[in-house]
């Protein structure tokens, strides 16, 4: 009689849902004409997604254990970063809606007869549903794995399919064809370290348990060069995911060519699923020797947050700003784990949903900035729209204050609690780091408010489409969670407060 | 609800009737602002009546929890400082109202946004002398800015965004350096029991010299800028030659009141070792700035810019008081601020008059006034007088309580400051003779004199100016015992005369 | 001390009729003269009625107080508005509202053409008022308060006529070199805070004895500063002269009578600090007798009547100062001289408003002569001012600045020849520019422009001209004979009665002596401009040039304090343009090319990329290799 | 023979790799520089388990593979589609994005 390993499949439901949604997708896209694919494929995404978010509220409260075996550890930490990754999926997804974003048919080539056609046919590449909900699946899966197989394939599940779908757009297509080239070398280069660096932690420890390897670190005498080897190269995989300094020039490239709506979906999930293993493969795993990777983690931090803030400086084109602002925002999480701390963890949580939220609603609204040849993404041709379309405007730029910390908005909370974590955990450099990039981010952040608001219309070709009902209802989602939880950061806080606990 | 909240809030109310008042008519707007703005003005009066003169401690206090995991509180209460500076600014805001009743057509966007923009700011204004919680009074401090930004570059003139950008770039990079001062001294409180902001509790806290040194900068530096003393000014010139004359007066007889009170609440208060240490440092700037702002007055050619570097010159006044750590220095520089208050709004509101008659913001384009337009000219010169610190209007009583403040500490800082004393009446006078003396510019002649509208604008600017000139004493029994507060706080006490010993 | 509740009208009904007149506007055009001079009579009334309830009393008696309200308390420091009216006041009470009335009186007529002279009388009304606060405040910040209100009321009237350019800029210097005055006044203030914990004179007198000779000396010194900014002295005597651009009533009632004489009341209401520093008295004589000379010869070469007056209130105001500066026996000398250089002064320049006003306002002596005739009772009036300020007995100027010369020379040794002699020598002077005077305006040949046609004014100008020669001639005799003067300032000065306990000259001997050097003068005067040209002549010596240009006064000012101040002004607008906000432009450059070099750094190539990748991994390693080792 | 020859062969694979995406031009070769690193990964992964003395180390390594499998399929793809836009396998062709 074989005796099965015992899965607990309660905990596990919101992973399986979004796979499963995923494959129905795939079947859709074989069995179902193209007139109906691209609506089925929405509703799909979007209930399995709602779905999946129900079951994380209704066992967010369940009591920290292994879903399976040793490899999955479903807990409030891992729970919460779930329930932000698919929130913000579901609101990502309803900037896919409107406009045409995507490739007609990615195989043809740019220019092609074929591509022709099929833009007059008025079809979309209506795959980008499932291979959006294969990437939230490996994101729900990396913030709670437990072992380093776990982490590894969880990783890979999120990226391979946002290589591909970050060549999907519709215009510019080389651009966009170079960004998934750029994104896919770069992140399987990166994914080798990562593997590299579980390989030696596993040779260190003996075992690809974060537990173990943890306890292994803990006991004095053994061989170290192993187990720094392991945590320098897996950092390097963490790091690059998030977009860290020097780990993140990919980012503006990518966040350039990818489908703007791509852009804001991959900004705001992949973060908050990186930052969410980051945090526990840190905790849990390299905990004890956390005098060693700090100053290693308190220099990136540093150089990131410096160097996103000023490289953005001299920017023009608004996607490759928020990438750069992006940028300076790893920046910051970096400081709740260098705190270590269930305070950093808390405010690491908050500053998660507070920025992938306003990341979203930005990138929604860069959606919405057109002439007749596709979005405008030049910066300079955005003046005025303060007058042309003042809501939208307004709505940016309170996007942009929270990016900025302006208080009375989310990224203020997020931005003081994560540096109030730092502080108290003694890393005051940080903060101080932290304020002075603050500082200089804001130029850039307050140029934008100032060219939509205090600059003539110079182009009047750019215009602003009418949002649909699904676009406008995730700028009004994404603009009330940004000020409410600015005002009454309680709503939030007080839960990731309680969700803290992490398996050891 | 505490009277103190519903001062607060009562802008608020106006803002909202103002967003369902139809956009079209702009008479309507003024006056709902208006009357917004002088409900909020009989509140704040009632709160005086219901203060008890001569009490330490903060009053009508109210606490509500806000930000639990932090400890933060909506906490509000005032003490005398902090009431006369509400009054300053409730009493200011109908002034402006009424003064630049025409001020806002022509900007960017529409009048009733302007007003909508001004009865926020209002808000702030009032709920940040209010706060008694640090993180509570650091968000306003912020936050405020916003209405402001907007002001500026969306009514201003000239090269207004930029320096609505400036304005706001300069400011929040001060606030950011107070943020982790803040974050700091919250780190110090969790370490020494609950976490809190309360001002009261925290000034109680034990911190080590060197830290105390560094946090004390982080709220200076922020204050400074705000304030804005010398070399942290560069932002204002031009933020006042952009705004319209009701934003300056707002921002210069108001929010930059927020970093002086802003060092007296806190600085002082919470870093008592750290303000000795660098009370002497801080004393070389504010006579620094004393003496750059009257000499850069004298240079100026914009009449804007002019007023602008005087109030340099008078925050250097004020934050010498300060420091010098004495209940006449600390007395008289909270005079001082409510004082500079009326005195920059009546040089604003005149001289934006005369600007808007005259077309040009170049003193050299006026002249000769006086004898076309008597009682503009008059509104100006007292103004002017009240600017050099005349005996008999109000600046003089604080201008004097900060010297002789500041003398019994630091002679020869006094010594120096009394050089202020000079080049007022040179910056002063000088503008004067150009601009309302001497023949007849070309270009003057049909200069209308003051409507009504104008003369009721100004005339309570200028009743305060005498009354608290001649009767300063209800304002110094609200602020003396905040001072003496202060004083112990700050473990400071006045010098004992010399001849007695 | 006995209370009164009536002072505060001294002070309170000048100060509600000039708010009144100037809030009224065109309203009280037709009355408002009437209005001024009615209270400006009623003062009068007031202090009249207050000397003789003051006389009544005995002695140490006689002072009277009155709180008005608390006006500033902070800490220790506690000033009320009070008013303290003690034997010294009253007689400024006396003169400033008695002379001022019969200047109101005076320019009821003076005035008559001019459409804002109900202005006029506003600003006159403000003076009267800050000037009796000057002399009535009990403590030095009230006093100080008075002190800039007088200021602020000169500037108002020497810019009356502010559309001429040049009367704008005379009121400005006024004001500015009064300031400089005002930063003494207010450092001997704080000073005296920082010593003594109070401003009241009381107070400082009490603790004057404790305190330090260097605190007492620093006090002397900042009260003479501020002395010599209101009442023209050395180093601060430029803006007088220019102060003349106000209209003539004003120059005799507050640039000859009244506020420039403050500053021997500041002295000797401080009598109790100069009593203690002898460091502060030299300073304060030496002061006097550069100014006493300074003026005297200034005015020997002034054409300008007005001028050449106020070149002679600067030397006279001089000889107070000197007086002052000579220990307890000078202070009653010193306000002996100053009431009646009050009378004798305001009486000559009121005479030469009605020249003036008789010649179509002309100013220059040079264009007068052999007036007398058509104006008799000017020229009588006149006439007799002139008599009591060269000295010539029985006249006033006699019994008053004979002392002083006598109290100098009776200093002692070669300090006391050399003040007794530089006094009797601008006495000299002053006999020659005063002889130059009136030969010039009142005798010799007509020098008229065309068109001239002088005429004696109306009663109400001449009235008051009658009423202050009564004052010139008989004043002198009255404030001297049985000591009166000197007796009744006793209990406030000190003074003693005799000159000093060592009486080293003769009274007559002085006398002699300076009725010897006035006849000098004079005669010498006499002879040299018995005729004299319309047009000043060029040729004249470095001396009378030198004398003209006001001893070059101004071009010390504009070399020493104007050209650097207007170089520093502008040195530091480009500093704030290129140095302080060219610093915030440097960071925002900086950040900007480092912006730049990244921008480049991030080139489009997936190997750089890698190697940034790769390099971040080799500095990782390098970290951590070196944290744990 | 010394097991760790096998670990000193498997960091020369992985450097080896990694410096060839930094040498080489070809996305393709590039690409397979990456999968040297995959594989000198999957070498330490075996190695260590020999070491270690369980399998954990082996399993892993088949997880590698078929994820890596899985990117050769996306990385081709992508590869391909560019070179049929380009008509260009260079990875330096492909800089549009920068700056």
């Amino acid at each position: 009689m074989l005796t099965t390993p015992a899965l607990n499949y309660n905990l596990l439901a919101p992973i399986l849902i979004v796979l499963g949604g995923a494959l129905l997708g795939v079947l859709v896209e074989g069995f179902i004409g193209k007139a109906y694919r691209a609506r089925i494929q929405i509703v799909i995404a979007l209930a399995s997604i709602a779905a999946a978010l129900g079951w994380v509220i209704s066992i967010h409260n369940v009591t920290s254990q292994s879903a399976a075996v040793d490899s999955v550890s479903i807990d409030g930490g891992g729970l919460f970063m779930q329930g932000a990754i698919l929130a913000l999926a579901f609101v990502a997804l309803l900037f896919f809606t409107q406009n045409d974003h995507f490739a007609p048919q990615a195989s043809a080539l740019p220019g092609s007869v074929e591509e022709a056609e099929a833009i007059r046919a008025g079809v979309q590449m209506t795959e980008i549903y499932p291979l959006v909900l294969f990437a939230v699946s490996g994101m729900l899966l990396f913030p709670v794995a437990h072992d380093l197989i776990t982490l590894f394939v969880a990783l890979e599940v999120l990226s391979i399919p946002l290589y591909i779908i970050t060549g999907l757009a519709r215009r510019r297509r080389l651009l966009s064809q170079e960004a998934a080239l750029k994104y896919f070398l770069l992140g399987a280069y990166s994914s080798a370290f990562f593997l590299f660096g579980g390989a030696f932690l596993y040779g260190f420890s003996g075992s690809l348990s974060l537990g173990v390897i943890r306890t292994a670190a803990a006991t004095p005498g053994s061989n170290h060069i192993f187990l720094f080897l392991g945590v320098l190269f897996m950092s390097v995989g963490l790091l690059f995911k998030v977009g860290a300094v020097p780990f993140h020039s990919w980012t503006p490239d990518v966040y350039q060519g990818a489908p703007t709506p791509v852009t804001g979906f991959m900004a705001a999930c992949t973060k908050v699923a990186a930052f969410g293993a980051m945090f526990r493969i840190f905790i849990v795993g390299f905990g004890a020797i956390q005098t060693d990777w700090r100053p290693l983690f308190v220099g990136v931090a540093i150089v990131t947050m410096a160097g996103g803030a000023i490289a953005a400086i001299v920017q023009r084109d608004v996607k490759r700003t928020l990438a750069y602002s992006s940028i300076t925002h790893a920046g910051f999480l970096l400081a709740g784990v260098i705190a270590l701390s269930k305070a950093g963890l808390t405010s690491m949580m908050f500053y998660l949903v507070a920025y992938g939220f306003a990341t979203i609603g930005a990138f929604g609204i860069v959606t919405l900035v057109r002439d007749s040849t596709g979005e405008v993404n030049d910066l300079n041709r955005w003046a005025g729209l303060g007058k042309k379309s003042p809501g939208i405007a307004t709505a940016f730029a309170l996007f942009l204050m929270s990016f900025g910390g302006i208080p009375l908005t989310a990224g203020f909370i997020a931005k003081f609690s994560i540096f109030t974590a730092a502080y108290a955990s003694g890393n005051i450099a940080i903060v101080v780091v932290g304020v002075l990039s603050s500082a200089i981010a804001l130029f850039f952040y307050l140029r934008v408010v100032l060219i939509m608001f205090f600059k003539e219309p110079t182009d009047e070709t750019v215009t602003v489409a009418v949002p649909s009902f699904l676009v406008s209802t995730g700028i009004v989602i994404c603009f009330a969670i940004t000020l409410v939880l600015g005002v009454y950061p309680n709503l939030l806080f007080n839960l990731a407060n309680t969700m803290t606990t992490l398996v050891p | 609800m505490n009277l103190l909240t519903i001062t607060i809030l009562l802008p608020l109310v106006g803002t909202a009737a103002l967003a369902v008042a139809p956009r079209g008519n702009t008479q309507i707007i003024k006056i709902i602002a208006l009357v917004s703005s002088l409900i909020t003005l009989v509140s704040s009066l009632l709160m005086l009546t219901k203060y008890k003169f001569g009490v330490t401690g903060f009053q009508l206090v109210s606490s509500h929890t806000w930000f639990k995991v932090f400890n933060i509180n909506y906490a509000v209460g005032i003490d005398g400082l902090a009431l006369v500076l509400i009054l300053l600014t409730t009493v200011l805001v109908p002034i402006v109202v009424v003064g630049g009743w025409n001020e806002a057509e022509g900007g960017r966007w529409s009048v009733k946004t302007f007003y909508m923009l001004i009865l926020v700011l209002e808000m702030f204004m009032v709920a940040v002398f209010a706060a008694t919680d640090v993180f509570l009074f650091y968000v306003i401090f912020e936050v405020m800015l916003i209405p402001v930004y907007f002001l500026i570059g969306g009514y201003g003139r000239g090269d207004r965004a930029a320096a609505a950008l400036k304005f706001l770039l300069y400011s929040l990079f001060g606030g950011l350096l107070m943020l982790a001062a803040v974050i700091g001294i919250f780190v110090i409180s969790i370490k020494q029991g609950p976490g809190s902001f309360d001002v009261t509790t925290l000034s109680h806290l034990k911190i080590s010299h060197n830290t105390q040194d560094w946090l004390f900068l982080g709220f200076f530096i922020a204050f400074a800028i705000k304030a804005p003393l010398f070399p942290f000014h560069t932002w204002l010139p031009g933020a006042a030659r952009s705004a319209t004359p009701g934003t300056s007066i707002l921002v210069l007889g108001v929010l930059d009141k927020v970093g002086t009170y802003g060092m007296i609440r806190f600085c002082l208060t919470l870093f008592p070792e750290a303000t000795k240490t660098f009370a002497p440092y801080i004393i070389a700037l504010s006579l620094a700035s004393i003496i750059y702002g009257a000499f850069l007055a004298i240079g100026q050619k914009d009449l804007n810019s002019l007023i602008a570097f005087t109030s340099i010159s008078h925050f250097g006044f004020i934050v010498l008081g300060i420091f010098a750590l004495t209940s006449q220095g600390i007395t008289g520089a909270s005079l001082y601020m409510v004082n500079h208050g009326f005195s920059t709004a009546a040089l604003f509101l005149v001289g934006g008059w005369m600007i808007q008659r005259r077309k040009s913001t170049q003193v050299e384009d006026f002249g000769g006034l006086q004898r076309i337009t008597p009682v503009m000219a008059w509104c100006f010169f007292i103004a002017g007088l009240s600017a050099l610190a005349l005996p008999g209007l109000s600046s003089f009583v604080s201008e004097f309580l900060v010297l002789i403040g500041t003398f019994t500490r630091y002679p020869a800082a006094a010594v120096i400051g009394t050089l202020g004393i000079v080049m007022a009446a040179l910056y002063v006078l000088i503008l004067v003779q150009r601009s309302l003396h001497g023949s007849l510019q070309a270009g003057n002649e049909d200069t209308p004199d003051l409507n009504w509208r104008e003369k009721v604008a100004i005339a309570p600017v200028i009743v305060a100016l005498v009354l608290l000139g001649f009767y300063p004493k209800p304002a110094i029994h609200l602020i003396n015992p905040a001072t003496s507060q202060v004083m112990v706080a700050a473990q400071s006490s006045d010098p004992t005369p010399l001849a007695g010993r | 001390m006995r209370t009164s509740s009536h002072l505060v009208y001294l002070i309170a009904l000048p100060l509600f009729s000039a708010a009144l007149l100037l809030l009224l506007g065109r309203i009280a055009d037709k009355w408002g003269h009437l209005l001024a001079t009615l209270i400006s009579a009623t003062t009068f009334g007031i202090g009249v009625a207050e000397f003789f309830s003051m006389h009544s009393q005995s002695g140490a008696n006689r002072a009277v107080t009155q709180k008005i309200f608390e006006w500033i308390s902070v800490g220790n420091l506690k000033v009320d508005a009070s008013l303290l009216l003690d034997q010294l006041s009253v007689c400024f009470v006396l003169l400033i509202t008695g002379v001022g009335t019969l200047i109101h009186i005076y320019s009821i007529a003076y005035m008559d053409h001019d459409k804002d002279r109900r202005r006029f009388f506003a600003y006159l009304n403000l003076f009267i008022a800050a000037m009796l606060l000057l002399v009535l405040g009990d403590s030095y910040l009230n006093l100080y308060v008075g002190w800039e209100g007088v200021g602020l009321a000169s500037y108002l009237l020497i810019g009356f006529w502010n559309q001429n350019p040049a009367y704008a800029v005379a009121a400005k210097k006024a004001f500015i070199a009064n300031r400089v005055g005002d930063v003494g006044l207010s450092l001997a203030i704080m000073i005296s805070f920082a010593q003594f914990g109070t401003v009241s004179f009381a107070g400082v007198q009490a603790g004057a004895p404790h305190a330090s000779p260097v605190a007492l000396s620093a006090i002397g010194a900042m009260l003479l500063l501020a002395a010599a900014g209101k009442s023209a002295q050395f180093p601060l005597q430029s803006w007088l002269g220019d102060a003349m651009a106000g209209p003539t009533p004003v120059s005799a009632l507050i640039h000859a009578a009244t506020m420039v004489t403050a500053g021997v009341y500041l002295i000797t209401r401080s009598n109790f600090i100069f009593d203690a520093s002898s460091t502060a008295r030299i300073l304060v004589v030496t002061v006097g007798v550069i100014t006493l000379l300074f003026g005297a010869i200034v005015g020997t070469a002034k054409d300008d009547i007005k001028k050449a007056l106020a070149a002679s209130t600067m030397s006279q105001i001089g000889y107070m100062i000197l007086a002052t500066g000579l220990g307890p026996v000078g202070y009653a000398f010193a306000i002996m001289h100053l009431l009646t250089h009050g009378f004798f002064k305001a009486g000559m320049f009121l005479g030469a408003g009605s020249v003036m006003h008789g010649m179509e306002d002309e100013v220059n002596m040079r264009k007068y002569g052999g007036l007398a005739k058509l104006m008799p009772i000017t020229a009588v009036t006149f006439g007799l001012g002139y008599l009591a300020i060269l000295g010539v007995p029985p006249f006033a100027g006699f019994y008053s600045k004979d002392k002083i010369i006598e109290t100098a020379f009776n200093q002692g040794g070669g300090k006391g020849i050399l003040l007794g002699g530089a006094a009797l020598i601008g006495a000299g002077i002053t006999a020659f520019y005063m002889t130059r005077v009136v030969v010039l305006t009142f005798s010799g040949a007509r020098r008229w422009k065309e068109g001239a046609h002088p005429h004696e004014s109306s009663i109400l100008m001449w009235a008051p001209m009658v009423v202050l020669a009564i004052g010139s001639v008989a004043s002198g005799f009255l404030l001297s004979f049985g000591s009166s003067l000197v007796n009744w300032l006793q209990p406030v000065v000190n003074a003693s009665n005799s000159v000093g306990g060592k009486e080293l000259m003769n009274p007559w001997v002085v006398s002699l002596l300076a009725l010897a050097v006035v006849v000098l003068g004079a005669g010498y005067a006499i002879t040299k401009y018995r005729t004299v040209e319309a047009v000043a002549p060029e040729k004249v010596s470095i001396f009378t040039k030198a004398a003209r240009k006001d001893l070059f006064q101004d071009d010390v000012n504009d070399a020493l304090l104007v050209k650097p101040g207007k170089a520093l002004t502008l040195g530091l607008v480009a500093t704030d343009n290129y140095v302080i906000d060219g610093a915030v432009r440097l960071v925002g450059w900086v950040l900007s090319e480092i912006s730049d070099v990244l921008r480049k750094i991030q080139n489009g190539y997936v190997r750089t990329y890698a190697l940034i990748m790769l390099a971040g991994v080799f500095i990782g390693a390098l970290i951590i290799w070196v944290v744990t080792v | 023979m010394d097991i760790s020859n096998y670990l000193y062969l498997s960091v020369i694979l992985f450097t080896i790799g990694a410096l060839g995406v930094l040498i080489r031009r070809n996305a393709i070769v590039i690409f397979m520089c990456i999968e040297l690193m995959l594989n000198a990964s999957n070498l330490a992964l075996v190695t260590f388990s020999r070491i270690n003395g369980n399998l954990d180390g082996q399993v892993a390594s088949f997880f590698t593979m078929v994820v890596a499998a899985c990117e050769v399929v996306v990385g081709l793809a992508i590869i391909v589609t560019i070179y049929r836009s380009r008509r260009s396998a260079s990875v330096d062709d492909a800089s549009l994005l920068k700056n």
